[in-house]
């Protein structure tokens, strides 16, 4: 006991990523879903630093500082496009947008 | 011993406010559970011996982008008839299964690892700011500097998009 | 122009190409109609000087041989060439071009520039498919054709257009794409086999496969040419082609764009994989048989004359595939011509029922009778090319169907004597179908009112099938000079399968030990009366030499033309 | 620390004037006055024009290791295979430019922004074809990403417009977040390496976590590529994005996300444990139904521009056929001229198609009537010029001689032939018989139908969409008869790739 | 005749034996293309003048080879192309066989065009039909004098082709242009089985020279079995009988012999000098001809041998029977020739080679008098035909009843004109001449031969009386009259030549004139029965018979015979026609309906064909088109294919419903799938 396996710190993320899948998946409401992503993206975080510790190089911390910037980008025109949508639609569910369709 | 008994509950509380996030009806609500299940993700972060991540992670997850979430969220004002109810479909069942399914496999996966134990000692000033920071701006600077780009370009993206006219 | 000449076969082949953009880009009317047709001309005369520059005697496989690269690294040559075999053909599609274009201009009523642009880029396609000794080179002539022959029927054609012009171009593509996949799969065996990968005629004729290997390569062939050529049952495309398409388009399709099959199979799929085709040859001969009694009878269930006389092409094709599988001299001979005789007989026709179709917009037989009182040129030419289509002697149709026949009768296919026999109730047929045809048009009282004022044909019809008609005689009578310029390539051609297998190919012995012997002196002394060792037996036998009559060399006759008047 | 030298700069200088491009362009529409737009497209196109230029040394010489540390760390590469790249991602651009030139002028649409962002974009494109990290292809792949998001959602007072950005984006982040996790797979099992070559030296064998990585990367790109089934939103993004954005997608982000798959699986993933026994038959079984899948669906659409948009998936099935063949690093050359070739071409052809269909469309109007086969019916009687290039086009894509769609698809079955994948070639040409069938009834349409007066008057024709076309057809029609001036150099640039 | 033996007839000949063919060629030509604006004498002149050409220099041809120093003369015009190595000269050849043929064709020939000059004189298509005559003439002197087989059958097919356009003359009548393109096809049958019989000949032999098939035929042996070439296996009897039969069915086609004999009284359609001229004298001889041109090959094969004969007796005896109940005068003539035809091939098939032939030739003059005869009366009864509205005549056309008689008197073989000798020539070769290997053949024959006669007697003289004896039964107001010179002429050259004919038959010690002026050319016939004979004793078992005798006293019983014979018939023709048996036709009638319409239906033997072949090919056709082509192989397989491609398209469209999160959950799936799989 004391260490934590790093199998244990894997689970984690994948758990993390596994929610965030479902959450994607299940919800109707754009915003939760794209929280999902963001969940995701934490999960590939959370394996990045696992990797880094285990194997003592720290490129995964660079790579988990490149993760949180992209999800900042993607994050501020994921929403400026869901302003967008709620204010041709006025809705933010997805089962509605789906005029494009066959 | 430490490690042992920050990690499990901090990972609760990730998986709990991940989950809490997947339940909530309201959106806000899982904004809120998503920020508690940030501040669990950046303690194990910490446990992970990556601080400046850590950090990163509460400055630009729980307090800029989540922030922005729930402005969003505030702005689109929406009431209760928008609240979802939870319903079965194919696409939620299938949805469902294959992220379990995952999990399953991400299993099997990390048990195959040969060696599971983490490394005591870890090198002078790992994750720290200095070192990470010469990193980013030493081997990394050609992807850093991408990045700088990629800001510019989501703000300018955004700015286009959220206009309200062309 | 030294240069022009050097290259002449290039020229022949691309001045369509040229004068089509000069075409596009040429006022409507006149102008346009005229670069046209003097172009076609134009390639027709040059044409007429590839045959001055190619020399039948010569021991080459292909003349006028270019090869130059074209895509290096891809092992992809603009490497061209002729035998005699595809100069024939040339010269037919030359033939044609002008007066596929000169009949355009009445029955095609719209667009006409831009059909003469199709018609000029098919023109290219053809020419070129046929002198392309690079895989890739033919494929892309191959498969250009159908573009310009697509637009000709769906943008000119009758009713049912776009169905026809479609069903064309999906049809007879599935099986060249098959053939692209056998063309890139022998692409990887040159490299296996040899030191650099290509698609060069050569390579691929040199390649050893495997027997099982061959028969699916020959299968993607044989596929690819036997949908154009068209095989049953590949051939329900063509009925459709060839009604809706414009009379123009029907005269390529028939007289030239068919001829692409056989002359595939004639090309490649033999040569390239002789194992398979002696494997597959009693299936194609079935087929070709099944073509020839099958395509008859179905002209005699139609009421549409048009889709008559496409039927009858799948008859006349199966007896061109059918002497092409006879391996033998004369069946090849008979095919190759018969490849001709249909390009003008058949083309011909199709003139000519443009002609009436201007005139009485109906391709029903049923809307006709009787015409004969009324256009009695027109149907005097009607019939000599009836006649010439059912193979009566003395128009090149009998030729081309006797050499068939027999080639294919004495042949070493097995059971050759009952598919002969079976093939020859085509003939019956033929004479069936194509009278019939003629009597229910032209004979009998005129029912109809509005065809008793019909125009007969005028001056510039005339022009259009004159040339065709004079083409059928002296086809029929003379033919030696057209059978010259290809029988070395079909011998060595008919050598070089026998070569792969004596028991299957080549040319026959006769059975009997005392024809042979016959046979023998023959080849020694010539036939009656001819000088000893005549090098093309074509030719016209020369004077005797009294001395070998002395000597007894020379067999037989009671009265010899004396050497000297 | 690496060190800097003016050859580091020279081989970004592609996206270097790609992103100054951009830059110049936003500062100047701060003092814009809205009539004098119309040089932005034509800026664009010569701004990409320099970017090729600025490429073209790259396409002959030796690959340059961009900012090459001591560890031998180096994210980018200026190389044979990212010079061609660059240079066909720039001719997508300037054709997308001068079609949105067009289309936009015609809409009073016109912002220095949405150059701007197309110019971002490409210079991501240039930068994932020239990436030689994990990571750094993460980063291109977002800026070209968040770009096009951007872009599609462009003219959103259109319903379709902000749907379909709607749909890419939530489509689009999900499948970064499968490739970031494959990364981070790809990491662990690798003890802590991204650079691709460094992955391939310590993962020549496939271990679970290194191919359950490789799955998750795999699915990131086969969503950029849209590869089936990760196609879906291809159809409904490709009809709503503005048609000039569209193009740009069709071409530009499919190729250089196909570019850096194949750098990708070929350099890092490229062992023949993990390629021939790993990857490959899940790629041949994708490209199969990709393209089965993209041809037949194309059959039903009445909309051109969703027609296009399934016989792009096709298109990106037969790339797939590429990548398969590319498993066997024996034909790995050959695959990757077939996958250059193929791109140039989709890239006349595609783009000059959905040009076509953006000079057509339907002003006013919502729906699929914008794009209706009706729209075409006739146009060889009212627009000649417009319906024989259109017609080139789609007898490219459908690969029929002698345009340039031929040549590539020989190039891959080629491959394919020589990887022995004979079933995935009998797919491919049955499907591409499919596929000529649909572009076939355009063509059908444009010669063969009367123009009915319902389907509303044409725009007016546009100076800027005309060069697009003539460049477009011009380049289609010499990728097809003179196929070996640049088969040359997509054959030299694969070859250097390693093959 | 000084200066024909001085100017080398035979080398003159050479070039000039082109001109027989190229003459009525041009002649054809020049009226087929010109015709309609030269005018009426003009075009007779051409025409008839070809045709007189042509007889000129056959009669020279025919001088030569009788007496001159050569029995053959080939003038090698061009090569025409090759089989292979065979080569096919286009090259003609005349000996005396070929050299009476033409004559007797270009001088029937030439009496026809006079005769159809007048004729003729009401119809606006005569150029056309002077056209098509020369045509004739043309295609036919080929068929004679071709040296091979092949140019032999580009004359086959060629008299085809001019027998189609003259019954079909009238065109604009449906009916006769349908029995226009009936005896084209009926004779295509045969030639499909010429044509066969070429091939066989080539396979086997590598040859189509008649004079190189003759002497190779010298040199063989029936029972070798053959090693190479496409009949290995067989023997080589065997094969020769193939090619024998092969070319045989050409010749019933040709010859209208059964089964193939419908096309010919339909093709009494055409205008009666037509039928003068091709239907009776020249063109249906053409497969007796050809057969005597192979007799050296039909001599190896007794079968062939048989089968010839026993087909023309059968086909004697059976077209003599349906003439009985013809009322049409054309028809009967028509049905009489189908008969004399069979008795040649009689002829030809027990070996009586010259006998054949000579009937061949008296045939030609009493058949083309009698026709033309026919012509003179349906001239003069307004193109009436039923010979039961005809009747006493002979007052009115004095010079048609005197010829028509003799003609008649030749016909049924009544001592002393020509056809008693031609056909009795025939009928004691059948009886006398050996058979080893089918004995019964020469009974048969001979029985079945004497029935032939006595029925022709019979329904010839029924004919005759009809037409011209007794009171007129129809169209009585109609005056008859005589035609012009042009008519008549030849009415009497043609019956004058049917008497004249007769001294070439004359039963001489050392046989007939005709038989020994033939000789040379049946030598290698004879030579080759004898020695096929030889072989079959041998192998039988038996002597060798002796040649049968032919001089008078052998051949008395027999002449006596059918002398009586051909008196019975008479006398039964008198009775019941002119006699005291009036009546009795019409009871038999009564009597026996059945029996009665059978024969006047001509047995049905047209409705079975269209029962049997005509009709079923067409419903297959019909069934092949509709259900095989159209149904099966386009709709179901190529258009269904196509179908079924769009029915999935469609299926599989609406997966794609739109909803992003369907979207990403197949995404999802896959990507677990993928992992999966690529987790092994």
């Amino acid at each position: 006991m004391g260490s934590v396996p790093l199998a244990h710190y894997l689970a984690l993320g994948s758990a993390l990523f596994a929610v965030g899948f479902a959450a994607l998946l299940v919800r109707r409401n754009a915003l939760v879903v794209f929280m999902g992503v963001e969940l995701m993206l934490n999960a590939a975080n959370m394996t990045f630093l696992a990797f880094s510790r285990a194997h003592q190089t720290m490129s995964g911390q660079a790579a988990a500082f490149f993760v949180i910037a992209v999800a900042a980008a993607e994050a501020a025109v994921g929403l400026a496009i869901m302003i967008a949508l709620v204010r041709n639609r006025n809705t933010l569910n997805v089962d509605e947008v789906d005029t494009l369709k066959y | 011993m430490t490690e042992a008994m920050l990690f499990y509950p901090m990972a609760l509380v990730a998986i709990g406010g991940a989950l809490g996030m997947i339940a909530s009806r309201n959106p806000v609500h899982g904004a809120m559970y998503l920020v508690l299940s940030f501040f669990g993700i950046a303690s194990v972060y910490v446990l992970l011996a990556a601080e400046l991540i850590a950090a990163l992670q509460i400055i630009v997850y729980a307090g800029a982008i989540m922030v922005l979430f729930v402005f969003v969220i505030m702005l689109l004002n929406l009431n209760e008839d928008d609240l979802e109810r939870p319903r079965l479909t194919p696409g939620t069942i299938f949805g469902g299964a294959a992220a379990l399914a995952f999990w399953m496999i991400s299993f099997m996966v990390f048990s195959d690892l040969p060696d599971q134990t983490m490394p005591t000692e870890l090198p002078e000033g790992f994750g720290q700011v200095a070192s990470v920071g010469r990193l980013i701006f030493g081997p990394f600077i050609v992807p850093f500097e991408s990045t700088s780009i990629l800001l510019l370009v989501a703000m300018v993206g955004a700015i286009v998009v959220a206009k309200p006219r062309i | 122009m030294g240069a022009a000449f050097q290259n002449l076969l290039s020229v022949v082949t691309f001045l369509p190409l040229v004068a089509a953009f000069v075409v596009l880009l040429a006022p409507e009317g006149r102008v346009s109609r005229g670069i046209a047709f003097w172009t076609s001309v134009a390639v027709f005369l040059l044409s007429l000087g590839l045959l001055w520059q190619f020399d039948p005697s010569s021991n080459a496989q292909f003349q006028l041989e270019v090869n130059v690269p074209w895509f290096e690294s891809a092992g992809i040559g603009y490497h061209i060439g002729i035998d005699g075999v595809s100069l024939l053909l040339i010269l037919l599609t030359t033939f044609l071009m002008p007066i596929v274009i000169a009949s355009a201009t009445t029955t095609i009523e719209h667009r006409q520039k831009e059909f003469a642009v199709a018609a000029l880029v098919l023109e290219t396609a053809m020419l070129g498919a046929f002198i392309a000794l690079d895989m890739v080179l033919f494929y892309v002539f191959w498969e250009l054709m159908l573009v310009p022959m697509f637009l000709i029927i769906g943008v000119w054609g009758s009713e049912n257009r776009v169905y026809a012009a479609v069903k064309f171009f999906l049809y007879t593509m599935v099986g060249s794409l098959l053939m692209l996949v056998a063309i890139l799969y022998m692409y990887w065996l040159t490299g296996e086999q040899g030191e650099a990968r290509s698609f060069d005629y050569y390579a691929f004729l040199a390649l050893e496969i495997a027997p099982q290997v061959q028969a699916w390569l020959f299968a993607g062939f044989a596929l690819a040419f036997a949908v154009k050529v068209p095989m049953f049952p590949l051939h329900t495309w063509l009925p459709d082609a060839h009604v809706q398409a414009p009379a123009p388009g029907s005269v390529i399709l028939a007289g030239v764009l068919l001829k692409m099959g056989t002359y595939g199979f004639y090309r490649f799929a033999f040569p390239f994989f002789p194992e398979a085709t002696f494997e597959y040859r009693t299936l194609l001969v079935a087929l070709s048989v099944i073509g020839i009694v099958y395509g008859s009878l179905m002209c005699l269930a139609q009421r549409d004359m048009k889709k008559l006389i496409a039927y009858s092409s799948v008859a006349h094709l199966g007896f061109v595939m059918l002497g092409l599988l006879a391996f033998t001299t004369a069946g090849v001979t008979g095919a190759v011509y018969q490849m001709l005789n249909h390009g003008v007989a058949t083309g011909a026709l199709f003139l000519l029922v443009g002609m009436l179709y201007e005139r009485r917009h109906s391709r029903e037989i049923a809307d006709y009778g009787g015409l004969a009182k009324v256009v009695p040129a027109f149907a005097a030419i009607w019939l000599v090319v009836t006649l010439a289509s059912i193979g009566l002697p003395g128009t090149n149709g009998f030729v081309g169907e006797f050499l068939i026949l027999s080639g294919s009768f004495v042949s070493k296919i097995p059971g050759g004597k009952v598919w002969a026999g079976a093939a020859a109730t085509g003939v019956i047929l033929g004479a069936v179908y194509m009278l019939w045809l003629y009597q229910r048009m032209w004979q009998g009282k005129v029912v109809h009112e509005e065809n008793r004022s019909l125009r007969d044909l005028t001056f510039r019809e005339w022009g259009i099938v004159g040339p065709l008609v004079a083409l059928i005689f002296v086809m029929g009578l003379f033919p030696s000079p057209f059978l010259g310029i290809a029988r070395p390539s079909i011998e060595r051609w008919v050598a070089q399968l026998e070569k792969a297998n004596p028991a299957l190919a080549g040319d026959p012995v006769p059975s009997n030990p005392v024809g042979e012997r016959a046979l023998r002196v023959e080849a020694v002394t010539g036939p009656r009366g001819a000088v000893p060792a005549v090098a093309d037996p074509d030719s016209k036998p020369r004077a005797i030499d009294p001395q070998q009559l002395q000597q007894g060399k020379v067999r037989i006759t009671d009265v010899v033309r004396p050497q000297v008047r | 620390m690496p060190k800097y030298s003016s050859a580091d700069i020279l081989g970004l200088a592609p996206a270097l004037v790609l992103i100054v491009g951009a830059l110049t362009l936003l500062l100047l529409e701060v003092f814009q006055e809205s009539e004098k737009r119309g040089y932005q497209a034509w800026f664009t196109a010569i701004v990409a024009a320099i970017a090729s230029l600025v490429a073209l040394p790259m396409l002959d010489g030796e690959a340059h290791r961009i900012l090459l540390t001591q560890d031998g760390l180096f994210f980018a590469v200026a190389d044979r295979f990212g010079g061609a790249m660059a240079i066909v991602v720039a001719a997508g651009l300037a054709l997308s430019a001068l079609t949105a030139g067009a289309f936009l002028g015609a809409r009073k649409a016109e912002r220095g922004e949405f150059y701007a962002l197309a110019m971002f974009a490409a210079s991501g494109m240039v930068l994932l074809a020239q990436a030689t990290d994990l990571l750094m292809i993460f980063v291109a792949l977002e800026i070209m990403s968040i770009s096009t998001y951007a872009l599609a959602a462009y003219l959103r007072r259109g319903m379709r417009t902000t749907e379909a950005a709607f749909k890419y984006f939530i489509l689009g982040a999900f499948s970064t977040a499968l490739y970031i996790y494959g990364v981070a797979l790809v990491y662990g099992a690798t003890g802590g390496q991204t650079g691709l070559q460094q992955v391939a030296e310590a993962a020549s064998e496939g271990s679970l976590l290194l191919m359950a990585g490789v799955a998750f990367v795999a699915a990131g790109f086969f969503f950029k590529v849209a590869a089936a089934p990760f196609h879906m939103w291809t159809p409904d993004v490709y009809e709503g994005a503005p048609t000039p954005v569209t193009a740009f997608m069709a071409a530009g982000v499919k190729a250089a996300a196909f570019a850096a798959l194949f750098r990708v699986f070929t350099v890092a993933f490229g062992s023949e444990d993990v390629a021939l026994h790993g990857w490959m038959n899940v790629v041949v079984v994708l490209a199969i139904l990709t393209m089965v899948v993209g041809n037949l669906l194309a059959i039903p659409q009445r909309s051109v521009k969703r027609l296009l948009a399934y016989s792009s998936i096709a298109h990106a099935g037969y790339l797939m056929a590429a990548i398969a063949a590319a498993a066997n690093p024996e034909v790995r050359a050959a695959a990757g001229e077939g996958l250059l070739y193929y791109l140039a071409t989709y890239t006349f052809a595609g783009i000059g198609a959905f040009a076509v269909v953006a000079a057509l469309e339907r002003q006013g109007a919502e729906g699929p009537l914008m794009w209706d086969l009706d729209r075409f019916a006739g146009l060889a009687r009212v627009r000649p010029a417009l319906a024989m290039a259109m017609g080139l086009f789609l007898l490219s894509l459908a690969g029929i001689p002698p345009t340039a769609g031929f040549m590539g698809k020989l190039l891959i079955f080629r491959a394919a032939v020589d990887a022995k994948l004979y079933g995935l070639v009998i797919f491919g040409v049955l499907t591409s018989l499919v596929g000529v069938y649909y572009y076939l009834r355009v063509v059908v349409y444009m010669y063969m139908r009367e123009r009915e007066p319902s389907v509303g008057e044409l725009p007016a024709p546009r100076l800027a969409m005309g060069v697009a076309l003539a460049l477009a057809a011009i380049g289609t029609l010499i990728l097809g008869i003179v196929p070996g001036f640049f088969g040359e150099i997509a054959r030299a640039s694969t070859l250097a790739l390693g093959g | 005749m000084e200066w024909l033996s001085a100017m080398n007839p035979a080398e003159g000949l050479q070039d000039a034996l082109r001109w027989i063919v190229l003459f009525p060629l041009f002649g054809a030509a020049v009226n087929g293309l010109l015709g309609k604006r030269l005018g009426r004498a003009n075009v007779h002149l051409v025409a008839c003048g070809a045709v007189f050409a042509s007889f000129v220099i056959s009669a020279i041809a025919l001088y030569t080879v009788s007496f001159g120093d050569v029995s053959r003369i080939t003038d090698q015009w061009w090569r025409w192309f090759s089989i292979g190595n065979v080569p096919v000269e286009m090259s003609l050849t005349i000996d005396r066989l070929s050299a009476v043929m033409m004559c007797v064709v270009t001088g029937v020939g030439f009496l026809i065009h006079i005769f159809s000059t007048e004729y003729m004189s009401h119809d606006e298509g005569y150029w056309r039909y002077f056209a098509y005559l020369n045509l004739f003439v043309a295609a036919m002197s080929l068929l004679v004098l071709g040296s091979n087989l092949l140019v032999m059958f580009v004359g086959w097919e060629g008299v085809g082709l001019a027998s189609y356009l003259l019954i079909g003359f009238w065109y604009t009548d449906d009916a006769k242009a349908f029995a226009g393109r009936k005896a084209f096809v009926v004779n295509r049958v045969g030639d499909f089985g010429f044509l066969l019989g070429i091939f066989t000949l080539v396979g086997l032999f590598g040859t189509i020279e008649f004079e190189q098939l003759k002497a190779l035929s010298a040199s063989i042996t029936p029972d070798t079995v053959l090693e190479a070439g496409i009949f290995s296996g067989w023997t080589l009897g065997a094969a020769i009988t193939m090619a024998c039969l092969f070319l045989f069915l050409g010749a019933t086609g040709k010859s209208a012999q059964l089964p193939l004999y419908v096309w010919l009284p339909d093709a009494m359609a055409g205008p009666t000098p037509v039928s003068a001229l091709i239907h009776a004298a020249t063109m249906v001889t053409a497969g007796v001809y050809m057969v005597a041109r192979l007799s050296f090959l039909y001599a190896w094969s007794p079968t062939a041998m048989a089968t010839v004969a026993v087909v023309g007796a059968l086909t004697a005896i059976f077209a003599a029977l349906m003439a009985y109940a013809q009322n049409d005068i054309k028809k009967v003539l028509a049905y009489s020739t189908v008969s004399q035809l069979g008795f040649m091939f009689i002829g030809v098939g027990v070996g009586a080679w010259w006998a054949a032939i000579y009937h061949l030739v008296t045939h030609a003059f009493f058949k083309a008098c009698l026709f033309l005869g026919s012509g003179s009366v349906m001239h003069a009864m307004r193109d009436e035909t039923d010979i039961r509205l005809f009747g006493g005549l002979r007052k009115e056309m004095w010079h048609t009843w005197a010829t028509f008689g003799i003609s008649t008197i030749a016909i049924t073989g009544v001592l002393p004109l020509s056809g008693f000798f031609s056909k009795d020539a025939i009928l004691h070769g059948a009886h006398a001449n050996p058979n080893l290997f089918f004995p019964w053949v020469p009974t048969f024959t001979y029985a079945i031969g004497l029935v032939a006669a006595l029925s022709t007697s019979f329904y010839m003289w029924r004919m005759f009386n009809l037409t011209f004896h007794g009171e007129r039964r129809g169209m009585l107001e109609h005056r008859a009259h005589e035609g012009g010179n042009a008519m008549v002429g030849p009415l009497w050259v043609l019956a004058g030549l049917a008497v004249g004919s007769l001294v070439w038959g004359l039963p001489l010690s050392g046989g007939a004139r005709f038989e020994n002026f033939l000789k040379p050319v049946f030598r290698a016939a004879d030579e080759n029965i004898a020695r096929m004979t030889a072989l079959g004793a041998q192998k039988l078992g038996v002597p060798v018979p002796p040649p049968p005798a032919h001089d008078f006293a052998a051949m008395l019983p027999g002449y006596l015979i059918a002398l009586v014979v051909a008196l019975i018939g008479f006398g039964i023709a008198w009775y019941l026609y002119l006699g005291p048996g009036k009546d009795i036709p019409a009871k038999i009638a009564q009597g026996a309906p059945a029996l009665y319409r059978a024969f006047a239906n001509k047995f049905y033997v047209d409705e079975f064909y269209q029962a049997v072949i005509v009709a079923p090919l067409s419903a297959t056709a019909r069934f092949l088109w509709r259900v095989v082509d159209a149904f099966a192989i386009d709709k179901l397989v190529v258009n269904g294919s196509a179908v079924l491609t769009g029915w999935i398209a469609q299926l599989f469209r609406y997966f794609q419903d739109g909803n992003v999160q369907r979207y990403a959950v197949v995404m999802a799936v896959s990507a677990v799938v993928i992992l999966w799989i690529f987790l092994g």
